[in-house]
């Protein structure tokens, strides 16, 4: 099993959705985050004084899957989350020890969706 | 620069008269003179109300939308006000109340030998005027939020606020106009106020086309709900307030008091019972009782009785009100069908309900009350109704038309829209380099 | 439809004659009626900032309780507004204002034929009184949140400003009732409405109990705290604004202005007294000054100073207010000690300090200032404080047991309290299916 | 305790006569004592307006800081304006108005045998000049935001509202100050409110320091956004609002209504000016068009409109406005460059355009409004411009030295400012053990 | 050493707290995050459109624990989260290779708690 | 490779930031926390009743880097983030079984950073 963890542009967030959906992967949790990456942040003004915004909004997915659905998870991902231009985000895979679901008390590989 | 004759010079800076001067100064008014320093005071807090009411449309139009244009929408707030305000005093004044023809007047600009057709301060008149021009202004701003220009937001505000509203106001307020001529009879501006600032966005968003994500490929609607409903309450609030100006101080006089005693409970009540009816359509149609759409309906119900506040009886208002709340229920609906991206509701609250109100004249509406012909409802028959629909049918035509050809010049020119990109991230960070929450952990994934 | 005789037609849409009609105007008017024009604007301008009021509650009840419960308070108070203008205009003012017996009126239903106690148009009288029913079915509203059936809460707001509130207001206001021939002195609503919506609440809460979470399983409380300050802090200056229409608005008269000035300051001097005053008593007693408790303070002094605001001078209304600080921090231990729920402090800044400001009138209050009986401190003895005492008693308790039935009937039938599932996921989604705060984080783990 | 000869009883609880002596009423009324009535009931309503701007302050001064300091701002503005009405009365008013020297009164304590040199009533008459009182002590919290300890801005109201105002207003507006004897002319404030509150604000802010990482290590500035824009829109819709209380109320008297609605358009005009020239002023600088500027830009345009708004035509304040607007930016920049930290703009908002609306009046004024001398621009030379330079001089020279002094006195003793940790942390959990956004995700990582 | 990753509905945060504190697991940290799994999102509707809400409002838990206190750190957190009903959750564990207290230096084990 | 994921007192972000850029480490996550740790909460009282606050806010850092630059990167969250006050925060290492940057298709070590 493996815990696959992406940082995405926020407004690609649906469209990364529907492609996970189209491979079956429906589980996912995402959270707000802020990113400092390959991409400059944009200078906002404020009252007159410039700041470089260089954390900027990311979302980041969270997906378990069991290791046949790895693949697609990350095909998924990138269908959804590239466009070509700075700031489109990576995608980190670490190993997943085990898993349980909370309401069934189910583990492993079954618990995951 | 003209002078004015006063009857008293200020005294606060002028030692040792002063008790004496600010006590002699009563008995130096004589009644005429009193009861028009009381309609003007009257006028004055009326166009004070009417100012509040900016802000009543920032809150709502800022509420309704999502965060990451929240900035965008109350710069075009200030600023509509703001070229609104000078603009119909260089120019709108002059076009609207000027002497001319029928069409347009073309007198008075910068207030200079500026006619004054009410009874009251010519300075408290246009401060009024130039707030209800603001107003007119400023509805535009919702209905086409989230994806204009901020530049060509601009450009539209000078066109409205300098010629098209005035041209409209002139018809029908200017005691000249060709419209009033008929006995059109629209008290406070359900036409010339409300329809013009509903038609005006009407035309904007058929050349703007809808929001990015609003409607689905298969052209379903889908929601995108506005991000802070506190706030856009705090503005319905502001705005039923300061319709306590519109309407009653439409009046322009204050006399013995009857008249806008009627009006502002005529007021009260249309709004109550839009947001009643609002509520329950909703409600029944849906499962839910929706806040957006109660407090759409009560804004329903005020625009619906502005042009018959002082035409009609406390029922009448009610049931003006009750239709008002079923009118804009059905047409957000209505919108979303054929596919016009209206993010606040404006058109619906201020286009169709204003047509709505300018209707319920012609059928509410009491010759007793000063009307030219009893309405249909009193047996008058269709006389009153038809002159209303023809006024408010050459109003809105005018405006849409006219208001067509500026968006049309706009988009040829500066283009109406922002890019893609802008849209997605909010047009807060392109078009302004700020944000309204800074600090906060905002979604902008919708 | 009864026909109003107007002076006047209005003009505006009336051409040609526009100029010389408006001029005529003031000519045409003597000194008698320039007073009934003005008296009666000024009670328009009060019922105007009696209605903003509704805002300020709205605000204040919303920043006091949690966010996912927002959008379920806004639509009561939009609604209970609604409700109460439409009822009151229908019964309410009637059952209030109408001839009948000491204990209800029974004529001018729909206001057809409505006895007028005022001095001005019976429309503007109308509603600044149905303002004030308003305020006294929402005041329930912020004790009951966050986990009452908004169904239930309609039906509520139907039982107390048709029936509950205008028997009350009979009884002190009408001229006709039992309580105001014995010479009780409410002059703007310590009771007739602060304590009124204060112990209707208080009933309600009884049979609702307190918010899942808000005492510990040894019954300890624990805060539960409000999402949003500011807008709480909003509500509150909207509130105290407002009350300068409430209280001087009550003397319905301008007259040569000193009466309503007095008013204005006393109010003034008692909110600031009061602010500062649960200020200190909280800082004292848990180390910190306490913005939410500072500001139910400022409220406090507001609520107390309702009744006796025309009958005592400034020193006594900072007295009065001082103590009203007091009670209304004491107020919320108490009820935390009793363990009886009430998010955002209604009962005892309105219950409590209605009281409260009922008995001051009869410590503090003039005969000098038009009062039955000279205070307990000024030397008159116990009388007009028994009279006080009794009517606040009197009052309390009808409204007491009245709404306790009245919640008993919709506990049995409807259920007052939503679904424990509800409670925790909030009322907004479950009851109104959509979110205050689209699109912010925001932490549901309490 | 004095009493109030009052012409008509209160007639709300005294039954059975309430018909007839409501009615009666008008008749006893003499037009002098309309007069009066309606001149007390106008400063009354412009009193509430003046009050209101407290709420506008708040939401300012909130909307431009970090969430974590909002609870602490709130505090401070309900406070100063509760300590402000309180001292005010005690002791302010007499320092002000009381008969004395031409530097100070020394009679009315507590309003006891106050002087009155109005025409309205006395209580109407404190409660305006109390408002303003409160508006000067509240400018300072937003210049001193993020970093001063609340106990210290206690001590600090204390003194600006019992003392440092006072005299100022007496040398201005008592009708007895050395100021006013020149033909100093302020007509609603510039100088006496706006500046008074700016310079003791810079005082203050150059005892307190900047807020940590305002400046970089090289001293470069750093924006430190604002946590709420459209608390702060709302907030200036709300000064822009309560302004029309504070310049046309400071006539004291309505009179045939000309006056005051030559200074409500003027008001308007220059607010709307003002918010244009900082817009494109911004605009051009920087390429973007700021929110937070063009806000500032509508409050300069009002601040310097306040002092000759009665002296001025409309055109007039047109260029006023303009030139405010393009003042303020510059202002900010210019406490950027010198390293002063001025978190909400006060400084440049009231203090420059304090000065800058001062001077206005010897530029622009009319003798024929009622200036001593014609202005510079209409031939009067120097005369005006220069009495109004030693004016504005001399008085924000005081207010300067004596509010050093008493920050001086505050920092030695309690100290002005909170630890480092407390800053970095939030002066609302440190200071008042509380959140301003409870359940809300916000981000305290600047 | 583990870090144990948990998804739980925001309303049960405290009693799982509870539960944890009783197994002297004082130590966590904890984020705001929208899920999707199993449970079917609610309908809203907003001016008459209807939306779908499937990604719902959950809390992410993040507890690092010594290999001793894993077994008692799931119990916890299944006796807090648990109600049975679509929408509890699901509990991840990931190997931690290595845990920095930044205050004291300390490393590994001693770190953790 | 290796995933670091750090709680560090919000305030002292900024300062993180330098030192990692200093050490050439510029790719971060960053998301907003409360955390529960040796650190007592403080006591906040509202309307009369105390609460305890015993989640503070707390900031998220999750970096992934290359074995090598491990070490630096601990150094400068440690450098950055301490102040010696109890609350400073704890760093843990996580291995990274894959990385991928979803604008180019790198993956592994080089689409790291
Ligand atoms: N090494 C990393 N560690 C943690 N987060 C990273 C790392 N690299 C990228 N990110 C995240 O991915 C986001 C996108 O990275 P960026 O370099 O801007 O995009 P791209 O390289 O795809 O154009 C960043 O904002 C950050 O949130
Ligand atoms: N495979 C997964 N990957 C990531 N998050 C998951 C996964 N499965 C469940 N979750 C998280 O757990 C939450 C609860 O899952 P759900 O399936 O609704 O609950 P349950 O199966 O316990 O009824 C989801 O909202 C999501 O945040
Ligand atoms: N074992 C742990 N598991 C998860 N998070 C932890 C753990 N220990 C500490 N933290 C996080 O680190 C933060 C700081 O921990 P704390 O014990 O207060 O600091 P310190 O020990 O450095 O003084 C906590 O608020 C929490 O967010």
């Amino acid at each position: 099993m493996k815990l696959v963890i992406a940082y995405i542009r926020p407004e690609r967030l649906n469209v990364v959705k529907q492609e996970l959906y189209k491979r079956h992967i429906f589980n996912i949790s995402v959270t707000n985050a802020l990113g400092s990456g390959r991409q400059r942040g944009f200078v906002e003004s404020y009252r007159g004084v410039e700041i470089e915004v260089n954390l900027l909004k990311k979302v980041r997915l969270e997906i378990a899957v069991n290791d046949e659905f790895l693949a697609p998870t990350i095909e998924g991902i990138k269908a959804g989350a590239k466009t070509g231009q700075i700031g489109d985000g990576v995608i980190f895979v670490v190993n997943l020890e085990e898993c349980i679901r909370i309401r069934t008390d189910e583990t492993g590989s079954v618990a995951i969706g | 620069m003209r002078f004015l004759r006063l009857r008293w010079l200020p005294v606060l800076f002028v030692p040792g008269i002063l008790l004496i001067s600010s006590h002699a100064l009563a008995a130096d008014l004589t009644l005429d003179e009193v009861v028009r320093g009381l309609d003007t005071l009257w006028v004055l807090i009326a166009a004070f109300l009417v100012f509040f009411m900016q802000a009543g449309f920032g809150m709502v139009e800022a509420g309704f939308i999502r965060a990451k244009n929240t900035v965008n929408i109350l710069m075009k707030n200030f600023i509509d006000y703001g070229v609104a305000s000078i603009m119909f005093f260089i120019m709108g004044y002059a076009f609207m109340f000027g002497n001319g023809s029928g069409f347009i007047g073309t007198e008075g600009f910068g207030l200079s030998n500026a006619p004054n057709p009410s009874g009251v301060s010519l300075y408290a008149f246009f401060l009024f005027q130039a707030a209800f021009c603001g107003a007119a202004a400023t509805i535009v701003a919702g209905a086409m939020s989230e994806r204009m220009k901020f530049r060509s937001y601009l450009m539209y505000t000078v066109f409205i606020s300098a010629v098209v509203y005035p041209i409209v106001g002139h018809w029908v307020w200017s005691g000249a106009g060709w419209l009033s001529s008929m006995g059109f009879a629209d008290f406070a501006g359900s036409t010339v106020v409300h329809a013009t600032g509903g038609f005006a966005a009407l035309a904007g968003v058929l050349f703007l086309g809808p929001r990015i994500g609003k409607f689905g490929p298969d052209g379903s609607p889908r929601a995108v709900p506005g991000h802070s409903l506190p706030l856009a309450a705090l503005g319905v609030f502001i705005l039923w307030f300061g319709w306590f100006g519109f309407n009653p101080g439409s009046a322009l006089a204050v006399s013995n008091g009857e008249k806008i005693a009627l009006i502002a409970t005529n007021t009260n009540l249309a709004a109550a019972a839009g947001a009643i009816s609002a509520m329950i359509t909703v409600w029944i149609k849906y499962g839910k009782p929706d806040l957006s759409m109660t407090m759409n309906g009560a804004l329903a119900g005020l625009v619906a009785i502005t042009a018959p506040c002082a035409f009609v009886m406390p029922g009448e208002a009610i049931v003006i009100g009750l239709i008002a709340g079923i009118i804009v229920v059905y047409g957000v609906l209505f919108l979303d069908y054929v596919r016009i991206d209206d993010p606040v509701g404006a058109i619906p609250v201020h286009g169709f309900n204003g047509v709505w109100g300018t209707l319920a004249v012609g059928l509410f509406g009491h010759r007793s009350l000063g009307l030219a012909h009893e309405g249909l409802f009193h047996g008058g028959g269709l006389t009153q109704l038809g002159i209303q629909a023809l006024g408010v049918a050459a109003c809105t035509l005018f405006v849409f038309v006219s208001m067509s050809a500026v968006f049309y010049f706009i988009h040829s020119t500066f283009g109406l829209r922002v890019s893609r990109d802008e849209e997605l991230r909010g047009l807060d960070i392109d078009e302004h380099g700020m944000e309204a929450y800074s600090g906060f952990q905002v979604f902008t994934t919708q």
